[in-house]
């Protein structure tokens, strides 16, 4: 396949699709940096829209300096900008996340969904290894977690129909962050008056799986389903 | 937001190269990536002391480097741990061969960013330990949340650790000092107002006219509980019982006495509180021997205050005497 | 209002007591009348530098008695002259037999008030002096008003005149330095919050989100304009314009330029627009020898700042480096 | 005439008619001390009220514990505690005109009407001897002249009638500083903005001479203008 073409119609995506996710995510991110910023002061410490605006803008940054001859090349561009020119909690543990994604799918030219779901889950693994959060702490792993499952049991249905999943379960996720009491971060000062508020980190997350699983649906058109 | 600053972006920066400018003779300041180092190069044979965090908790770290105190501080952005390429960077160029201890405020941020940046400098071959300083009281501690805050106390142990890395001490010695000053120290803090972050454009929380924020953090967080406000004495009691509760600290013991002012508090409030804090102490039998009163720890134009207290054994006590020269400690040269 | 007080009546009072034992080892501090000595009694043979003023304005004046720099102070209500009572008894405490000089800024009531001291402690038979600063060049001089206040430049003219009392330099000699550095000091301010004065309960002015009073002094009075707010730089450049004109500071000249804090706003920012004044100076030709950068000389808790310029020559610069140790300068000791 | 016994309705002040005088004017003072406040904040540093209210205040428990044997000695307790006590501009400049009121009296029991009109123009002159403020200098020396002058030319017509006139002419000077451009104390620091403003100083001048007036027009009842 010649480099630049799309193949994600056939439920595999490439190099240039892991680079146009990250781009669209950076443009999210950026529409959404005061949302997030609004969210981490209600409980943290208003910079999360920030963090993640200046690590992805940075990240897409680093792609086109040296755009990535694989998808694991480009998932790993992506975490080493966020792991050293971030800073903050987001940084490190996206970083991370995105590290294991790419150490998982290292040897694929393509991903399928199989890639795909062991990718999401190795960024999970990563996740929890640096940050040590269990499910129901309230953090960015209430949306990862249920994600990643969602992931995995629509594995069959191929990639558009497996990130459509993810997505809807983070954002389940998500929004099941509200009435929690933080454990872990910043949040977690707080304590009881923690509850009440959606995680930041969370709801970035389900930004993230939203922007693939759009992706993935244009490039599928309405054949998500059966690829 | 009403701030002296020309661009939210920009506000680390020019503030550096400030900082730059005015202290010249102490301080040498990189930009790329930020750090702050001693003027005139790592001391050889001796170990370095390095901390960080992020930017807004001026004077905190950037200040306290110099003679007898930090080596290197790394302001992130701010309230923004900072990126392990700076503490990387400022790591190295302080490592005098003898080691490097990483003086880290308990964050989650500052913790695995301090963290990646140590496995970086240890593959080139720097020794680095690293001490999380968890002095704050309002925070519960446990084993299944991210655990107690450093604030207060972090300013301590930075003048006591670096007089003990001045005087020779090996990396060993430093960091179970370091430790040591942390089992003994405790903080809490409150706010009258929140602070703006910069690039937020609004103040984090609202208070209301009448209403003080009470076990707060040092990043405009809101805290445990939101009360009316009290007379400074009631206020002084809310930070003090705790904190005396928590070591605890006795009838007899030595102490050091921080008072400290959230960034926007005038000093004629915080000697004012300064007063009863010390009051209720000698009340309750503990001989404050040591004492500092001012904004040290900050948290940007936050009107507030934080009570720090420091069980203080005859090593610690040396050792905070010891000279100390640095743009905001500054005695004994 | 917010703040951490007790009772408006007494916040003056109550800080003092927390100055006395927050700073035991340098200061005696008395409350009937107001007013801060050093320990240890008056220095025989030598002349005593004596200041005073409202309170509101921390560390000025109290936090600038000690080694090097004041002998007294007499710290009044909050923004309130003290009384000749208070400036006479600090004048007879320090008196060592060579003379005391009296720092006044330049306002109706601190000139009267001191004047009056002065005469009765003439009368009891100590030889005493009055320099009257008077550096803010938002006020226009003239033989018809007022005159220009009293700022930023106090600061510089005690230690400065302190060293110079220190050394032993007499009565005629301390007093003729101290006029010449006021005649070679400017200075001035700007709020971008106004203060609150606790008996007065409410702030003084009321600015705008995007306000800014240019030209204010250290009262809450309110300045000579109100404008919208800049960026930084542009503050800045309001600020040393019309300092630099009026000496006027030329290409060559030698200065130490301070960036004084109202108290209200945290370094951050203070160090971000002292790299603006610095640079500005450099682009002229002025060389900046010495530095001051903090919250020095406050108005309660304003967010501001001012712009002060000292032309330095040897004699001052070396009186400026001379050890000083007090609360809120110390080096060399 | 006996101590404690009253003789203004003969035209003649005695101790005690000063001495009410002072401790009305301070409990005037008490009442009005955020009026002053607000004046003085609007283009001063917002004490007046509070400086005023605290030295009259001294000056009334300076009378008590050590009750006065003549007019002038009243007047003296009250200079000397608002010189040495006070503070501010108002405390010497306040201090100074009783001081040089009490020395033009020194030597009377009782005060008729031209010792009143000396007493009260020694006070100004003691005023601009230390304060060097002229007419329209927007300051408390607007209402004090105009006083002066109008007692002077009432002093044929008995205290009462004097003291009335006295007080109609301060506030009608006070009202007059309003459009002023201050050249003296705090308010010359504004320039051309402290145009719009009443004085806080000529309004505590104008207060005490309405206390001198109604006191006076009390203790003559209705043939003021005939002692
Ligand atoms: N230990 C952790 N494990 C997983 N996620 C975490 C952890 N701590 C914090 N987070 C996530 O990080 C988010 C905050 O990120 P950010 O505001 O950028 O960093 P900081 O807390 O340092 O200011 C939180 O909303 C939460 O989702
Ligand atoms: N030079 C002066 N001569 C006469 N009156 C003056 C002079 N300067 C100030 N005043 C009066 O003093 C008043 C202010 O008094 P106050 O607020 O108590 O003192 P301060 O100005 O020291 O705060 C002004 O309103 C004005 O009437
Ligand atoms: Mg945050
Ligand atoms: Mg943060
Ligand atoms: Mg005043
Ligand atoms: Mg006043």
């Amino acid at each position: 396949m010649a480099p630049g073409e799309s193949d994600t119609a056939g439920g595999m995506a490439t190099t240039d699709d892991v680079v146009e996710a990250v781009v669209r995510y950076a443009a999210v991110v950026s529409s959404h940096r005061q949302e997030l910023i609004d969210l981490d002061a209600a409980i943290g410490d208003a910079d999360h829209g920030e963090n993640m605006n200046r690590g992805m803008t940075a990240a897409v940054q680093a792609l086109e300096a040296d755009p990535p001859g694989s998808p694991a090349e480009a998932l790993k561009t992506v975490a080493t900008t966020l792991i050293r020119k971030v800073g903050g909690a987001a940084g490190p543990l996206y970083g991370t996340a995105f590290l294991r994604a790419s150490t998982a799918v290292q040897d694929r030219e393509t991903l399928g969904p199989d890639d795909v779901v062991t990718g999401l889950r190795a960024a999970l693994e990563g996740l929890v290894s640096r940050g040590k959060a269990e499910v129901g702490d309230k953090t960015m792993v209430d949306a990862w977690s249920p994600a990643v499952d969602a992931a995995a049991a629509a594995a069959g249905d191929g990639v558009a129909a497996l990130v459509a999943a993810a997505a809807d379960a983070a954002e389940e996720g998500m929004r099941a962050t509200t009435p929690l009491v933080a454990r872990k971060g910043r949040a977690s000062y707080l304590g009881e008056r923690s509850a009440g508020h959606q995680d930041p980190g969370a709801t970035s997350t389900a930004l993230l799986l939203r922007v693939l699983a759009d992706l993935a649906s244009e490039r599928c058109g309405s054949d998500a389903g059966t690829a | 937001m009403k701030k002296i600053i020309n661009d939210p972006e920009n506000v680390v920066e020019e503030s550096l190269r400030g900082m730059a400018m005015a202290h010249a003779d102490l301080l040498e300041v990189h930009l790329d990536p930020h750090y702050i180092v001693r003027a005139g190069g790592p001391d050889e044979g001796k170990v370095a002391v390095v901390s960080g965090g992020g930017a807004g908790h001026e004077p905190l770290h950037g200040g306290f480097v110099g003679y007898g105190m930090l080596h290197a501080a790394c302001p992130g952005a701010v309230f923004t741990s900072p990126t392990p390429d700076q503490v990387e960077a400022a790591t190295k160029a302080v490592d005098g061969g003898a080691g490097v201890l990483h003086i880290v405020k308990n964050y989650t941020g500052d913790v695995l960013n301090f963290e990646t940046a140590a496995e970086l400098a240890a593959a080139e071959g720097s020794q680095v330990e690293a001490v999380v300083i968890n002095d704050d009281v309002a925070v519960k501690d446990s084993l299944y949340t991210a655990g107690r805050r450093g604030v207060g106390g972090t300013v301590l142990a930075e003048k006591i650790v670096g007089a003990a890395a001045e005087r020779g001490d090996d990396l060993a010695s430093v960091t179970s000092l370091c430790e040591r000053v942390n089992a003994n120290v405790r903080s809490m803090g409150l706010a009258l107002t929140s602070c703006t972050v910069p690039h937020a454009g609004k103040p984090t929380f609202e208070l209301g006219e009448d209403e003080v924020e009470v076990g707060i953090g040092i990043h405009g967080e809101p805290g445990r509980e939101r009360l009316p406000i009290e007379p400074a004495d009631a206020l002084v009691d809310r930070l003090l019982n705790p904190v005396l509760e928590d070591l605890p600290f006795e009838s007899g013991s030595q102490v050091l006495l921080f008072v400290n002012g959230m960034g926007g508090t005038p000093l004629i409030e915080l000697y004012l509180a300064y007063a009863r804090a010390e009051e209720v102490l000698r009340e309750r039998g503990i001989s404050v021997q040591r004492r500092l009163v001012g904004n040290y720890i900050t948290s940007l134009e936050m009107q507030g205050m934080s009570v720090t207290l420091l069980r203080l054994d005859d090593e610690m006590t040396e050792l905070w005497d010891a000279p100390v020269h640095t743009p905001a400690l500054r005695w004994g040269r």
